[in-house]
């Protein structure tokens, strides 16, 4: 895998170095902008505000490695997020509604895949399509209400810390995942699986890889990951409502892409994608901080996209052209 | 949609370039179960209000129709949209006789340089397509709200013969309806039939292939998005024509998906090389009809995105089940 | 040292919310506070935290907010709380532990009433009516739209029906097709009340360019700004609002109140500058003022 | 460093290229006459595509020139290349899969009219076609590039460089998949070429080809240029003994097999419009070989028992069994190995590694608990790549950096370690050298000694005839032949292969 990640910096011209100098480099400007950006409690905190989105980028990185997308992400939170909260309505204790929750999700993820490699669509395609369709159900099931009222030691998660220490709940648990994922890609078989089907699917059913199976495995976690962030969610807010983190996908798939995962599918890490949850959320914090308004916050992001790109190669002053690699041809 | 014929006879060739059978099933499976749950939906005014509803959807998939098929994307769309209505906008403030066909011009024109801004990046810049314009998705909206200062363009600061646009002519059909078919009718006849639109086709099947065949591929991917940011600036201007009213907030916010739903449920293929403006037709006339059946049948307000979305699946899956029995066609091989 | 305050509108680039802080800059520049407007770009539930961890980060004395979600923003308002920053809530309120008090623009209650007997004024009293509404969610809305539906079942609008509540979610595009599917849908119809600025102003627009206008009355809750033309050129005939920069500039002074160690509690009341004396109701609510009637007659002398 | 002749058309001097390591191209010196077909030739590796994608402006040289008439000119891109009439035909076809094959033929030189340029698509599959048949393939120029075999591919690249009425035509084994009869009608184009006035450089490891066409013989080893020499001054020995630098043994010798019980039984496989009614078996310990002209449906058959397109009729048998023919993954679960022919997409996944492409089917042996044993891993790569000398700095280095006969062998050696009952492999040697390819011979022979049944599949006749226990012959789809190691000659092979009458049949192509 080490090879695998040297080829990355050297073809796209970037690395994880280069992540790690623009967090270092997105702190120091955070720190510039406000007089209270350096206040450790305050610093740990404000993780909690994307820990949701580095839970759904974490399994969307192994879907992009796959070729794939996964744009049901944020619809899927929201309905876990409103399943859980009806049944609580009714009066299903938690301890039964949180597993009902999270199954839902890894179902939803489940049909994902399912229909992706049955109907042998883009998954774009798919995903735009039960992106409505599971927001829509969530919407059916509490129309305009939202549901409140959970116990109170399952609201607001962000408050809790791990004993001793200023490091609230949500980052705990992202660490976790973040470990998990990380072995998965890079040091099991699962990985290896997703990193061969990700460059080429073709040869992979040719060597006897079960190609749709781990397809639909991805997209599976895929959807465990993101009611695991809308119970998050669910809990930092209290509440939960048909329309919560709308447009959360795009906020994703941006996390992965500037963490250096290909959008053609077989390039990417996890490493990356933490790097680049932690860059983007640094800046908008230092920045919010400094009340820079989220829209101009947004040029800032756009920029910064672009030019973890570009800056490299004016650096290394490569001249090749950049071209995506060839298609199969059957 | 494939232009590239295949082995059998012409009759069954044709049937295979209308490979949009599924989505014409699925489309008219919508419009007849609507016209007998409403009668109100089965009317000339309706279908011209749908026909309005999606010509600037149209208007910007043709666009990026042709910057899929070279194996890219333009998410850009949106916010060069809001960002070019915002922009003229505020200038009718202060200049209300200007003609309208300077408007639509500088609409264009400045569409087309937001569009420069994304060829150079990805075909210059080598910016891999979906991260330079995500990076200008961004960087458009945000500068919407500069530009805005948070504030919109209300119905009185803009021109009474652009508004006009938006509604129906002599012929009962309105002029953005014509301008739009226009569009798409020129795109498919550019793209089957112009050198650049078959190198468009080329660069987008095997990009190193294309390269190595001396096609100029970095021009030809600009060329597409400059085109994607001429038409999206365009529909910037037909916006504020069609709602009066351009907000920096919601005007394009969020429809870069809807335009590349249309592209893909037409049949496009993300991967480049494959598909068709025809398609891309088809697939922006369900999306529009399945969002006004849904308004005009009165169907209640919670079940209306549910119910969009299994139309959509069901839409594809149909297309994908018809495709794949279909004759000449090798499943294993698509 | 100086008092801060921010204020954390639904959206920014909502004229709406642009009157409120009207008021809120009015207020502070009376007792030199300092003020900061910052929110989110669009209305939807959960944006609104971050934003109030941002400004509890910068030790601010007080937030005033208007609620997208009455509940996602509580658990944000309480920690706030208990860090000291004064919360104070306007035109769309947050459940109340969530917050201090909370300034009502006008009586709500009296809102759906008003509403429809303006409209069966207009509409001589009979017709099929529709409602076009915000997103399915607001409260306010759905509020203000029972006590519409309290209001016509009372026998003197016996000839006024119901036939439709639509949503536009506060979106220009969406208002406006929600309305063109309304005056297909119901060709009968014959008025639409609108409780939202950003519907009615959508709604105006779908009339003219579906030349309904003589066909339907539209009225509702709208700018005055924003309706001017609609009401010159007899789109409109007359629409309803309060002045929202009375709910800032009374909260602003709200807020040096509490500054100054006043505890809101039902039955009390403060001083709020040259509105005179306001006093708490129930739940620690406070009521701004009355509700004015746009028409061609008055409609020049307001700017907001 | 060589002086300038005056009569070359084409020249290098001192060109060098080097990717990461030492160069893989060093000062090589090439005059190319008017009217000369020049081979190039060399091992695995040795620089040959890297030499000819410098001329032909995919790569850029580190150092040195290049000479057209004698007049130094930079090659800095493909269209450079083509403004100065050189057209390659490359090792891998690069083409459009979702074109049609005319476009693919003409794509940048579309026929136009006046004085609106609008592509005229009739007159475009007119010239197509014509120009297909003018080369013997009868593929038809309106279907899509994307579902052609490797051999098939290739035909349209070398249309596609004829169409382009290029001076110079620089060829990298443009024969390495075609059976004789189309390596035949190649050589009448090349002829027709030459008479025309152009010149070729032609890249080729099967020597006696090589002696047949070309006037001229450079030999590369390791990057370096050993020598130029007519063709009529040397001997096969003496080529293969510069290009490898020592003497070597390269003809393996394979022992009479024993077979033993049936190991695969096929019967009435049919696909509709691609193959009919096909029935045979393979003995333990056998190597069968399927014979027949490109497009013949050899692959199709192969693919079809492996269940990658299942068949419409027929049942599949191992060792008594039958196997359900849905998908690879249940074909190699009963026992059998496919090796495809098109190593780029159906063989291996370019990015990945040495090591990672060999294990991709084996990866169960190499996990333990879905964990991955890299060691494990890397022990198993490099003893294949000792094996079948890959010319690999590391078993890490990703496949995609290797040449192309050096990718040909991994993929051979990702077959070779999934212990299988049956192995097919189709085109087995394509493009590897004459080293290798005993290497490889020797290891089928040791295979079936140790019990499997081979299934082989190949268009080079003497591979054919020096491995085959027994030889089936397939035309259009059909079996039409099946011959004994005595019977078998190359003749009476083409002529089962072509048809028993000898009035040829135009209709060899595309079966469907
Ligand atoms: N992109 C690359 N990066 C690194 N090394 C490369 C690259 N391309 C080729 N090489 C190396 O250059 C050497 C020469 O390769 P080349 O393809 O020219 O050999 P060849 O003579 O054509 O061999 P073959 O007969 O197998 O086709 C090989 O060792 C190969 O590994
Ligand atoms: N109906 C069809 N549609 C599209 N392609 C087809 C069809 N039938 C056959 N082909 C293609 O034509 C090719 C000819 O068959 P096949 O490859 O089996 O021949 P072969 O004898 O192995 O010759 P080759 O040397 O070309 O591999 C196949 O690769 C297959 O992909
Ligand atoms: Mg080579
Ligand atoms: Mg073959």
């Amino acid at each position: 895998m080490r090879e695998l990640r040297s080829r990355l910096s050297g073809l796209l011209g970037r690395s994880e170095a280069l992540l790690v100098a623009l967090l270092l480099a997105s702190g120091a400007f955070g720190a510039a902008l406000s007089p209270y950006f350096l206040r450790v409690s305050t610093l740990f905190d404000m993780t909690s505000q994307f820990v949701e989105i580095g839970l759904m980028a974490l399994a969307m990185t192994l879907v992009i490695v796959l070729g794939e997308i996964d744009l049901s992400v944020a619809s899927v939170l929201a309905l876990s997020g409103v399943v859980l909260g009806s049944l609580h309505e009714a009066g299903i204790r938690l301890a039964m509604g949180l597993p009902a929750a999270l199954g839902l999700g890894t179902f939803l993820g489940l049909f994902n895949g399912w229909l992706t490699t049955r109907l042998k669509l883009p998954s774009l395609v798919v995903t735009l399509g039960t992106m409505a369709l599971y927001r829509g159900l969530g919407q059916i099931l509490l129309g305009d209400r939202s549901t409140y009222g959970f116990p109170a030691w399952f609201v607001s998660v962000d408050l809790h810390y791990l004993p001793g220490t200023p490091v609230p709940l949500p980052l705990v648990i992202f660490a976790l995942f973040a470990v998990v994922f990380y072995l998965l890609l890079h040091r099991t078989v699962a990985g290896r699986l997703v990193y061969a089907v990700g460059n080429n699917a073709e040869a992979c059913r040719f060597s006897g890889i079960a190609v749709d199976r781990v397809k639909i495995l991805v997209f599976t976690l895929s959807g465990f990951m993101s009611a695991a962030a809308g119970i998050m969610m669910t809990s930092r807010f209290g509440s939960a409502r048909w329309d919560m983190a709308t447009g959360l996908e795009l906020d994703v798939i941006t996390t992965v892409v500037l963490g250096g995962t290909s959008i053609f599918g077989g390039r990417g890490t996890v490493a990356g994608t933490v790097l680049a949850l932690f860059v983007i959320g640094t800046l908008r914090y230092g920045m919010g901080l400094a009340n820079i308004l989220p829209q101009n916050q947004s040029v800032v992001i756009g920029a910064l996209l672009i030019l973890s790109i570009l800056a490299p190669q004016v650096w290394t002053g490569r001249r090749r052209p950049h071209l995506p690699r060839t298609s199969s041809t059957t | 949609m494939e232009m590239s014929p295949s082995v059998e006879s012409p009759a069954v060739r044709w049937v295979a370039r209308l490979r949009d059978l599924g989505l014409l099933v699925a489309l008219a499976v919508v419009v007849v179960v609507t016209a007998f749950r409403s009668p109100q939906f089965a009317t000339a005014a309706n279908f011209q209000r749908i026909l309005l509803d999606i010509s600037l959807l149209l208007i910007v998939a043709t666009g990026e129709t042709m910057v899929v098929l070279t194996r890219n994307i333009d998410l850009s769309v949106g916010s060069a949209l809001g960002l070019v209505g915002i922009t003229v906008g505020f200038y009718l403030k202060g200049h209300p006789d200007i003609p309208t066909g300077l408007i639509l011009a500088m609409g264009i024109g400045l569409g087309t340089l937001l569009g420069s801004v994304n060829g150079l990046l990805v075909a210059w810049g080598r910016v891999p397509a979906i991260i330079a314009t995500l990076g200008t998705l961004s960087m458009y909206r945000g500068l919407v709200f500069v530009q805005s200062g948070s504030q919109q363009v209300n119905p009185q600061d803009l021109p009474a013969r652009l508004i006009a646009l938006a509604r129906p002519t002599a012929l009962h059909v309105p002029w953005m309806v014509i301008l739009a078919l226009a569009i798409a009718v020129a795109a498919l006849l550019f793209l089957r039939f112009s050198r650049t639109g078959r190198a468009m086709y080329a660069t987008g099947s095997n990009p190193m292939a294309a390269h190595l065949r001396g096609i100029p591929t970095q021009k030809v991917v600009f060329v597409t998005y400059l085109v994607s940011g001429a038409l999206a600036g365009l529909a910037g201007i037909l916006y504020a024509a069609r709602f009066a009213t351009v907000n920096p907030a919601s005007a394009g916010m969020g429809f870069e998906l809807q335009v590349v739903a249309a592209v893909v449920i037409g049949g496009t293929s993300i991967l480049g090389g494959r598909g068709s403006v025809v398609g891309t037709v088809l697939g922006a006339l369900l999306l529009g009809t399945i969002a006004n059946a849904l308004a005009v049948t009165g169907v209640s307000g919670f079940w209306q995105r549910a119910i969009e979305g299994g139309i959509i699946l069901a839409a594809v899956s149909a297309d994908a089940v018809l495709r794949q029995h279909a004759p000449g066609r090798r499943g294993e091989h698509a | 040292q100086q008092v801060r305050i921010a204020f954390i509108p639904k959206n920014l680039g909502n004229p709406f919310f642009d009157a409120v802080y009207a008021g809120v800059q009015r207020a502070a520049g009376e007792l030199g506070f300092s003020t900061v407007e910052i929110g989110p770009p669009t209305a939807d539930p959960a944006s609104q935290i971050p934003f109030i961890q941002q400004q509890v980060a910068q030790n601010v004395d007080a937030i005033i907010l208007s609620a997208n979600d009455a509940h996602a923003v509580v658990p944000a308002l309480q920690a706030a709380m208990r860090r000291g920053v004064k919360v104070v809530t306007v035109d769309a309120d947050a459940a109340p532990e969530g917050r201090q008090a909370y300034i009502q623009p006008v009586d709500f209650t009296k809102i759906g009433e008003e509403q429809v007997k303006l409209l069966a004024e207009l509409l001589g009293g009979r017709g099929e009516i529709a409602i076009l509404s915000a997103t399915t969610t607001a409260p306010n809305q759905n509020f203000w739209i029972e006590g519409m539906k309290v209001e016509l079942a009372k026998p003197e609008y016996s000839g006024m029906k119901l036939v439709k509540i639509a949503y536009g979610d506060d979106e220009p595009q969406k208002s406006f097709r929600e309305t063109e599917a309304l005056l297909a849908g119901y060709p009968n119809l014959r008025g639409i009340i609108a409780p939202t600025t950003v519907g009615i102003a959508a709604g105006a627009q779908a009339l003219e360019t579906n030349r309904a206008a003589d066909r339907v009355q539209l009225t509702g809750l709208g700018l005055p700004n924003q309706m001017r033309q609609y009401v010159k050129n007899g789109t409109v005939t007359a629409f309803q609002l309060w002045d929202p920069s009375q709910m800032g500039y009374a909260a602003v002074y709200l807020v040096k109140a509490m500054v100054d160690g006043f505890e809101p509690k039902p039955g009390l009341s403060f001083a709020a500058g040259d509105l005179g004396e306001r006093a708490f109701g129930e739940n620690n609510v406070v009521i701004a003022g009355p509700l004015t009637t746009f028409t061609a007659e008055n409609i020049d002398q307001f700017d907001f | 460093m060589t002086p300038l002749s005056v009569e070359a058309v084409l020249a290098t001097r001192g060109l060098t290229k080097s990717f990461s390591g030492p160069p893989v191209v060093r000062d090589v010196d090439l005059d190319l006459r008017p009217g000369e077909v020049h081979a190039l030739v060399g091992e695995n590796g040795a620089g040959k595509s890297t030499f000819l994608r410098m001329l032909a402006g995919v790569h850029r040289q580190d150092r040195g020139q290049i000479l057209l008439d004698g007049a130094p000119v930079e090659v800095s891109s493909p269209s450079v290349a083509q403004s100065y009439g050189l057209a390659l035909i490359s090792q891998e076809p690069m083409l459009f899969p979702d074109l049609s094959v005319a476009e693919n033929i003409v794509a940048g030189e579309y026929p136009v009219a006046r004085p609106v340029p609008w592509v005229r698509w009739g007159a475009m599959y007119l010239e197509a076609q014509e120009l297909l048949e003018s080369i013997g393939s009868n593929l038809d120029a309106r279907q899509r590039v994307g579902g052609l075999s490797v051999a098939q591919q290739q035909m349209v690249e070398i249309a596609t460089a004829l169409a382009r009425r290029a001076r110079i035509v620089l060829m990298d084994e443009p024969t390495a998949s075609l059976s004789p009869r189309e390596v035949d009608r190649l050589f009448g184009i090349v002829r027709t070429l030459i008479k025309r006035g152009a010149s070729v450089v032609f890249v080729n490891h099967r020597l006696e080809e090589v002696f047949t066409i070309a006037n001229r013989i450079t030999i590369l080893r390791d990057g370096a240029k050993v020598g130029t020499f007519p063709t009529s001054e040397i001997t096969r020995d003496e080529v293969v003994r510069r290009m490898v630098g020592r003497d070597l043994v390269w003809l393996y010798d394979k022992p009479p097999s024993q077979a033993g019980p049936v190991v695969l039984e096929v019967e009435h496989l049919t696909r509709r419009g691609v193959f009919h009614d096909v029935s045979f078996h393979v003995r333990r310990g056998e190597i069968v070989s399927l014979a027949g002209l490109v497009g013949a449906g050899r692959s199709e058959v192969a693919r079809a028992i492996f269940g990658v397109d299942p068949p419409d009729r027929g049942t599949v048998r191992v060792d008594g069994q039958p196997v359900r023919m849905r998908s690879p993954r249940e074909a190699l679960q009963a026992g059998l190995a496919y090796l495809p022919e098109d190593r780029q997409h159906q063989g291996l996944v370019l990015p990945l590694s040495v090591a990672q492409n060999i294990t991709l089917s084996i990866l169960r042996e190499v996990t333990r608990l879905g964990w991955l044993r890299t060691g494990a891993e890397e022990a198993i790569a490099g003893r294949l790549v000792e094996r079948l000398q890959v010319k690999t700095d590391r078993v890490a280095q990703p496949v995609e950096q290797l040449s192309g006969g050096n990718q040909q062998k991994v993929l051979v050696g990702k077959y070779l370690v999934t212990h299988p009952k049956v192995l097919i492999l189709d085109e087995p040697t394509r493009g590897v050298d004459i080293g290798a390819k005993a290497e490889i011979h020797r290891l089928m022979g040791e295979l079936a000694q140790q019990g499997l049944g081979i299934l082989m599949i190949s268009s080079e006749l003497p591979e054919v005839l020096a491995m085959a226990d027994r030889i089936l012959v397939l035309r259009e789809g059909r079996l039409v032949k099946e011959l004994s190691p005595d019977e078998a000659t190359e003749e009476t092979v083409m002529r089962a292969a072509v048809g028993a009458l000898d009035g040829v049949p135009e209709g060899t192509c595309g079966a469907g």
